[in-house]
């Protein structure tokens, strides 16, 4: 029954998206939810943060954040099938900003468990690169004299 | 024909969102050299459309009252 | 000047035991404090979680961690200090449980940031692997009947 | 000559801590051979000595007064 309520569980699209930083509180929550779960040995956990860069002289103050919402979550939703079915998991949640992230707030939580360390591990890693590749998403870094340019994932 | 342009990031500063009237187009190739002529700019960057919410990875049929989105490279995370 | 300190406290001898279990609240007050590290852009974090894995029809309800103190935490300072010299680290925190950690509670907790992605996810890895492998600290699963099995890594 | 065991995880079942007296001993290879012959059930056991907090990894010499620690495989994290 456990079993059959997880398969239509993940059947469902998912939101990522929150509103503004991800905050630790947020993320000590999400850690703690996981203390019922006692077959899981390992957490892996991913953390985007903003960075205050300077190019050519200005300071990077924010980021601002938006997606192709309805496209991201379904491409999203693929990619969660795909990593559930390569790596033997218990959980995989994953966050992302939209709207206004400032330099050194949190934009990205991706949080991978199992009962060893290595699929956690793996897919954590999988899944950050898969979602910075793969999913419509845009940050438009703002400087501090109000210009701003687009970023640009390496 | 009435074509919704939806566009994100970097392309929003050069194609306004909204309904484009094109004619004599009939697929997404088309389409994407007509936005070029139109938006010289647009020729020089790397972007990728979706049309009706599926990313266009082939030339693909276009009618009237289509949604297309135009993005530029992915920057989340 | 921050260079210098920073060198000067990398050679301390840091503390890497607490007493107990890891909680999620400390792990959000660890991740908080690196919102004035603004050239950070990436975090990866590990936690271990103790498992209530069933042995012969027993189930381990906790694991009581011992340790050889000062071996481990030399052990830990040349492994920081090796990291360090590898990987372009912002930072690195470890800590590990002593005594009683119950199952479901986190035993583990390996934190690492760098301005992009690929040195905090390697360096998190390699020290994961490295203190599981080389520090001397024993874990002793303990089941409900009272009796134990002394835990061994794979 | 009076060494000081310490010992750790599964051997501290076998071997109790303190001080232990040995005769005619200059090495930690025939430390760990009379070990294994006043505890039999170590021979069977895969450990490790430290050597006052120092891991031997080759026989080192023993003198009056050292802290041997006895450690079984690492089971940590």
């Amino acid at each position: 029954m456990a079993n059959y309520r997880k398969k239509m569980s993940d059947k469902r699209i998912k939101n990522i998206f929150i509103k503004g930083p991800v905050s630790p509180s947020f993320i000590a929550d999400s850690i703690g939810k996981h203390s019922s779960k006692t077959s899981i040995g390992a957490h892996q956990i991913f953390l985007g943060q903003v960075r205050r860069d300077e190019v050519d002289g200005k300071t990077v103050t924010a980021i601002e954040y938006t997606a192709f919402e309805d496209l991201a979550l379904e491409k999203m939703h693929a990619i969660r099938e795909e990593i559930f079915g390569k790596y033997p998991l218990t959980c995989m949640h994953i966050y992302h900003s939209l709207g206004t992230v400032k330099s050194g707030e949190l934009c990205f939580f991706v949080f991978t468990s199992s009962a060893h360390r290595e699929p956690a591990t793996q897919a954590c890693a999988e899944v950050v690169e898969r979602i910075k590749k793969e999913l419509p998403i845009w940050g438009k870094e703002l400087f501090e004299d109000n210009t701003h340019q687009w970023k640009e994932n390496k | 024909m009435e074509i919704d342009i939806v566009t994100f990031g970097k392309i929003t500063e050069i194609i306004p969102n909204g309904m484009m009237s094109f004619s004599g187009l009939t697929d997404t190739d088309q389409l994407k050299a007509t936005l070029e002529q139109r938006y010289p700019e647009l020729a020089g960057m790397k972007y990728k459309l979706a049309l009706n919410k599926t990313l266009v990875q082939e030339n693909k049929p276009v009618i009237e009252g289509a949604v297309i989105a135009i993005m530029p490279p992915f920057s989340g995370g």
